[in-house]
């Protein structure tokens, strides 16, 4: 009776929605060391910019997309060289204020932001049927640029020099100042990353979820759960932790109950802590 | 209500059967602290501002994402106040409105009802609050401070199962409105019955948000479609109001087969039915949606709601007594808005309030004079007749729901070909103003 | 020692952790050209001193490196990141500072004083080729010609090449280390302890290595526990003891040394 | 404290008893602790009654702001979950009155006991882990909690507990003096309580884990089980407040009031406001950001240019504040304003100069010296 297809194009679509936010957390993770609990603030960011600018300035789909990438990045950075760089050391501290700084912005974003909207931003409509399903163009967009997103990273990573210098820095920091590689510099270009990362992922939430203050609380959180399977700092393993994640929270909500929504990727964040808390793909930074 | 009274005479022996032992253990724990002499001196501070005038309060939720239903609440009762005092205030006096954030939350209009209006302010009655949660957080502290509160926007019957079983202790809280979640159960159960075969609605899902006001909706709702030979009940959720994932839930529905989605949903109605429409589910949906009963909630949504049904208080057009369209028209003048349910209901409550106290024959800041004014009230406002059940009845205090009293409307939005969108009453048919439309993608 | 440029004046050294003092006043030049090797017992303070020299350890007096004082660009204090943990949340953030944000690093290998430490901090996950490319990060040039030059002077990284650096074993890995090195085209080589743990066939290898280098005209300052290697190839050698130098002077003087020969040629 | 105990303390005062005894030979910072305990003490004369209600809620907002500083602030392990014992306690308290009808006075030792039970779940197994890892637990570890509440509806979901709560000594609203006292004795209570451990040797030990836990294991002790015993001991507390505060009129037992994640960064926030690992100054930070946030939630005054209300943004302008603090003055104010007024003194007088002047190596160490002797000024006042 019940039909699979639908929970599985669900599950890819929150699968890569997922996978957008935590490749950058586990990018700043795997390069400068901390936790950056901002970054579900961060997705917050680049929503509201994405709908102030585009529907507020009437800049319509391509001042969302500026907007989206623009604004969050220059957050990043901003909360890099503010904030973390002077505490960059020590990871506890850095999780404390981006705590901090994220109940700020989004108290503020609260105050003063609209809440509720939840506009077609992109695109709307449907998919024709196939096989009796039929898609949102809006989640086919989701899918898509997640996925290009996400491969043009693995190139940049491994093609690039600055690519090999991000890897390089993650894996041993000293070895980098050996080399001549300015690790702060790698730092805040892995907080802008993350940030534009987060940012889009924002922008993808709109139609969704809706704007409201709190919107990246829940992305973060599986975020958590998505780098702890897949190791911290694990490129690869986030993506596919994303899609696990997405797997699991979609099979859950559709098959067993709606009201345990977000709590079975917690608890296997748990388990896997506690038994292997390497994640399942190995420890260290890798691509 | 003479009983009212002379259970008031008797205050003492009921607060020892309290389990509250107050006056032995006050003594003993002042004693302890040694603050006898600090209590005295705070003595002058306390029993503030009673300037002769009267004064009401106002608890509404004006921050967060029920804000449009406080607001019309704040509205409503100012329009109300501007009015009475306009022809004379009561008894002669003036009346002033307060009004208090909520936020929504708890623990803060408790805090807000206690600190502001009861010590601060000492006000002669209050009312507001949005939220069954919020109500009942409130219920003790309106019972402590022995002030007539006027609930215009919380359904839980737990508020008048209080009443009923601690008269005395609770009598001070009434519900002008909306009606309670039995009766808001039974009268969706009356539409669904009436109407669903007639639309094809046939086979039905429940769809509930999981906060406390839907539970006896469902309990009401679901064994009386069972018991129906026309519709079917194919299944049944209650989704976490927080994170839902309308994608999967709605995969749930479509994957029972469902005609219909029967819904009661509050602030997370604005999400689901967007998600509902954007993704051109191919089944109904209707029920009770608060946000579907905000005029504008098609406009900022860009019809969002399209097609879908909720029960509601009025809508702009209704003219469910000669009042209806009078306020309608006066609020738009005084807030260049449309009003709320909430917003309708709050209105009614002070102007009810104010009538009863006015015509009072004993004083109108007497709590226990006003209380049994309100009970033997009959009062026609802008949503209907308004008038109470008694003391020992199941919903003591709560208004009473029948087809010639107070009788909420079915809408459905409609889109009226110009990009916009109609709230047009489907139900009852004496109020009717269109027929139900299918969603044109199904 | 010639007339030619002094690469690198050192004056007064002093560098303490806590309250241990780990270099205690420490003087000497090293001049273009030179191999000087740094002799001494574990824990005599030889590493502290390359670190020093490198930018990454606060200190007193004074290190010029091409007459810039080395303070100006440190790279990071990894000593203080060390300490941090000793202490409450409140002094944690008090005392950590923009030190470690320097632009010391590209500053440092771009004038050619490159570090090649003990535990030799390779990129493990990546290939040996890979770790080979970075090495010229900061220093371009012309990439494959240094890359066969640091082939022909290590054949096995060649044969390895495809190979994750942590799967090498570790001669191998400190041949890499200094390869990689190579690649940044030093004008000063600074090695902490290049043959610790490695067998006499792969210190031979090493040891012509260095020897070429040399001869390149790349300046060596290596610091080492191994007093007959160390001898075999420097110009200038001092002995350190405590944060001090003990003895200084050619190696054949210092072979004489009677201190020396029971002690570190235990003859 | 057993005598021997005391007696050792006063050897090291070099004085009586009675000398000991009197508040007029302790250090100036303590005799101002005293008098600030002792103007709280006489404060409600001052106060209207909404007034008292909210500094009630402030002394329970200090003592889940100390239960916080006895594991994050002296053993150095950072939970962002602590919010989970003060709901533990808060709704096991309420649950069993509500629902079994229990006094407050047996509930809410029953919630104590629970909390404790929480911590020792939740410790043993956390305390294994490190670094993000161990800080990822406590920072999950309510929002599990929350999606329990969320899926058994005797917890009441989102919106919390809601119908009649007995009060502790049947004390309501309108018994704001009475309310005061008490919320005012629990804190004095717990105050005495955590200066007490953390001033003994099993507060030495906590601050020695922080330093080394090495240190510790070679000294043959078992760091590991004095970590469980903080944070057993910090749940236990945490706990005692919640149950309490879910007892007295203002509070109800809703995530919102005790689970919120919000609620932790505030604690945090408040902490490093009066300066963390000093218990003192985590109860001076959290009666400041009580205080505070009342008074700027009732505040009318808008921000000009931005036309927000103050009230509405006191979290953000208060985690300003705290970020500030964190940079300019890292002990938090309490130290600071203990070392700015050493400064000013020892212009004036020579005394003390000679052990503090310049020595900036450890200032906590300084702090724990000049606080050893504190468990004996709290005695003292009560």
């Amino acid at each position: 009776m019940v039909d699979i297809l639908p929970i599985v194009i669900s599950s890819i679509v929150k699968g890569s929605l997922y996978a957008l936010v935590a490749v950058g957390f586990t990018l700043i993770f795997g390069v400068g060391g901390v936790l950056n609990l901002a970054h579900g603030a961060t997705i917050t960011i680049g929503a509201y910019a994405a709908y102030l600018i585009g529907e507020g300035y009437a800049l319509g789909a391509p001042g969302a997309i500026a907007g989206a990438i623009i604004v969050p990045g220059l957050f990043g950075a901003l909360m890099y060289i503010v904030l973390i760089r002077r505490v960059q050391d020590d990871p506890v501290i850095v999780m404390i204020m981006t705590l901090i700084a994220s109940i700020g912005v989004e108290s503020l974003i609260g105050q003063i932001g609209p809440s509720g909207q939840q506009p077609q931003i992109l695109v709307s409509g449907n998919t024709p049927e196939v096989l009796g399903v039929s898609v949102q163009y809006h989640e086919l967009l989701i899918v898509f640029v997640s996925l290009a997103l996400i491969g043009a990273l693995f190139l940049y990573v491994n093609r690039t020099d600055t690519g090999r210098a991000i890897l390089a820095t993650s894996q041993d920091r000293k070895g980098a100042f050996l080399v001549g590689i300015d690790s702060s510099r790698i730092n805040l270009w892995m907080w802008v990353l993350a940030s534009v990362l987060a940012g889009i992922a924002g922008l993808f939430l709109i139609p969704s979820e809706g704007l409201s203050a709190d919107m990246g609380l829940w992305p973060l959180i599986f975020s958590f759960a998505i780098v702890i399977l897949g190791g911290l700092g694990s490129i690869r393993g986030s993506v596919v932790g994303a899609y696990v994640i997405g797997t699991v929270e979609v099979m859950t909500t559709s098959l067993v109950d709606p009201k345990l929504t977000g709590l079975t990727p917690l608890l296997l964040l748990l388990v896997v802590l506690f038994v292997r808390p390497s994640g399942l793909f190995g420890q260290e930074v890798q691509v | 209500m003479v009983a009212g009274r002379s259970h008031d005479t008797n205050r003492e022996d009921i607060d020892m059967n309290d389990n509250r032992t107050i006056p032995v253990d006050r003594r003993s724990f002042l004693k302890a602290t040694g603050a006898t002499a600090a209590a005295t001196g705070l003595a002058g501070c306390r029993g503030s501002s009673d300037s002769g005038g009267f004064k009401v309060g106002v608890l509404a939720p004006l921050s967060g994402e029920t804000s449009d239903i406080g607001q019309s609440m704040a509205n409503g009762a100012k329009l109300a106040v501007e009015e009475i005092n306009g022809e004379g205030g009561i008894d002669g006096s003036d009346v002033e409105v307060s009004v208090k954030d909520t936020e929504g939350d708890p623990s803060t209009a408790k805090q807000k009802y206690q600190q502001d209006l009861a010590l601060d302010e000492d006000v002669d009655v209050t009312t507001g609050v949005f939220t069954s949660e919020v109500l009942m957080s409130l219920m003790d502290a309106i019972a402590e401070n022995e002030t007539v509160h006027l609930t215009t926007g919380a359904a839980t019957p737990e508020a008048s199962q209080l009443v009923s079983d601690s008269y005395d202790k609770y009598k001070y809280h009434f519900r002008t409105g909306p009606l309670n979640a039995v009766q808001l159960g039974q009268n969706v159960a009356t539409f669904a019955l009436n109407v669903f075969p007639d639309i094809d609605w046939n086979r039905v899902y429940l769809v509930m948000e999981n906060f406390d006001w839907t539970r006896p909706v469902q309990d009401v709702i679901e064994p009386k479609l069972r018991d129906s030979s026309d519709i079917e009940v194919v299944g049944a959720d209650r989704f976490s109001p927080q994170q839902t994932d309308y994608g999967t839930l709605y995969d749930r529905v479509e994957n029972a087969d469902a005609d219909a989605a029967l819904v009661a949903m509050g602030n997370t109605g604005g999400q689901a039915v967007t998600s509902w429409s954007r993704g051109q589910r191919p089944f109904g949906f209707g029920g009770i949606h608060i946000p579907g009963q905000l005029p504008s909630f098609y406009g900022d949504t860009m019809g969002a709601p399209a097609y879908s049904i909720t029960q509601n208080v009025a809508t702009p057009t209704s003219e469910l007594t000669d009042k209806t369209q009078d306020f309608i028209g006066a609020y738009e003048d005084k807030f260049d808005s449309l009003p709320i349910y909430t917003g309708y209901i709050t209105y009614d409550a002070l102007w009810q309030y104010a009538t009863v106290a006015g015509d009072l024959d004993g004083d109108p800041g007497n709590a226990d004079d006003v209380i049994t004014g309100l009970e033997e009230s009959s009062y026609t406002g802008a949503i209907g007749t308004i008038e109470y059940h008694g003391e020992g009845q199941r919903f003591a205090h709560d208004v009473i729901y029948s087809q010639d009293k107070v009788n909420p409307v079915f809408q459905q939005w409609q889109p009226d070909g110009n990009g916009g969108g109609t709230q047009e009453v489907i139900y009852p048919e004496d109020f009717a103003t269109a027929d139900y439309m299918k969603p044109n993608w199904i | 020692m010639s007339g030619s440029e002094t690469l690198l004046a050192i004056d007064d050294l002093e560098v303490t952790y806590g309250k241990v003092s780990a270099l205690r006043g420490v003087s000497f030049d090293v001049d273009q050209g030179d191999f000087v090797a740094i002799i001494g017992p574990n824990g005599a303070g030889k590493s502290t001193l390359s670190d020093a020299i490198a930018g990454f350890v606060d200190y007193d007096g004074s290190i010029e490196y091409l007459d810039e004082e080395v303070r100006d660009r440190m790279v990071a204090s990894s000593v203080d990141i060390m300490r941090q943990q000793n202490r409450t949340i409140g002094e944690r953030i008090g005392t950590l500072t923009d030190r470690y944000l320097t632009k010391g690093a590209r500053t440092m290998v771009r004038d050619g004083l490159i570090y090649c430490t003990e535990k030799r901090n390779l990129f493990g996950e990546m290939s040996v080729q890979k770790n080979l490319q970075l090495g010229t990060y900061q220093r371009k040039g012309n990439v494959s010609q240094r890359m066969d030059f640091v082939y022909d002077l290590f054949p096995v990284l060649q044969e390895r090449r495809d190979q994750l650096a942590q799967t090498l074993s570790g001669g191998e890995q400190q041949q890499l280390a200094i390869g990689r090195a190579l690649m940044s085209n030093p004008r000063m080589l600074l090695l902490d302890e290049p043959t610790l743990g490695l067998s006499p066939r792969v210190r031979e290898d090493i040891a012509n290595a260095l020897t070429q280098i040399q001869q390149d005209g790349v300046t060596v300052v290596l610091c080492e526990q191994n007093v007959t290697f160390a001898m075999d190839l420097a110009d200038q050698v001092y002995l350190m003891e405590n944060g001090l130098f003990a003895r200084q002077g050619n190696p054949e003087t210092l072979r004489g040394d009677e201190y020396i020969q029971s002690v570190y040629l235990g003859e | 404290m057993s005598n021997s105990d005391l007696s050792e303390r006063l050897d090291v005062e070099g004085g009586t008893f009675r000398q000991w005894l009197n508040p007029l030979n302790k250090p100036l910072r303590h005799k101002i602790g005293l008098l600030v305990l002792l103007l709280l003490a006489v404060l409600p004369v001052a106060l209207t009654s909404s007034e008292a209600l909210i500094f009630a809620s402030a002394f329970f907002f200090a003592m889940f702001a100390m239960s916080w500083d006895l594991v994050s602030g002296y053993t150095g392990q950072i939970s962002f979950g602590h919010t989970v014992f003060f709901t533990v306690g808060g709704y096991s308290a309420a649950l069993l009155n509500m629902e079994m009808g229990l006094s407050p006075l047996m509930t809410i030792p029953a919630g104590v006991l629970v909390a404790a039970l929480a911590g020792l779940v939740i410790g043993v197994p956390t305390l294994r882990l490190r670094g993000p890892y161990l800080s990822l637990v406590t920072l999950i570890a309510p929002l599990i909690l929350f999606g329990v509440f969320r899926y058994f509806p005797i917890f009441g979901g989102e919106s919390g507990l809601s119908g009649e709560i007995d009060n502790l000594f049947g004390l309501g609203f309108n018994d704001v003096i009475p309310v005061y006292y008490l919320a005012f004795g629990l804190f004095v209570v717990v105050l005495t309580v955590l200066l007490a451990v953390t001033r003994s040797d099993a507060g030495r030990i906590f601050t020695a884990i922080r330093e080394s836990e090495d240190a510790v294991n070679s000294a043959g002790l078992n760091p590991a089980k004095f970590k469980i015993f903080a944070f057993v001991l910090s749940a236990a507390i945490g706990g005692l407040a919640g149950a309490a505060f879910v007892h007295t009129p203002s509070a109800s037992p809703t995530p919102n009031t005790l689970l919120a994640l919000a609620i932790n960064i505030e604690i945090i926030i408040a902490v490093f406001i009066g300066g963390a690992g000093t218990i003192v100054g985590a109860a001076a930070g959290g009666l400041f950001f009580g205080l505070t946030r009342s008074f700027l939630e009732g505040s009318e005054l808008v921000i000009p240019v931005a036309n927000v209300a103050i009230a509405e943004v006191y979290l953000i302008l208060l985690s300003v504040i705290a970020l500030v603090i964190i940079y300019a003055l890292p002990g938090g104010l309490l130290r600071g304003s203990i070392v700015g007024g050493r400064r000013v003194l020892n212009r004036n007088s020579d005394e003390d100069v000679a052990t503090d002047g310049g020595e900036m190596v450890n200032p906590v160490a300084q702090i724990l010296n000049n606080y050893r002797d504190f468990l004996g000024g709290d005695d003292d006042e009560r």
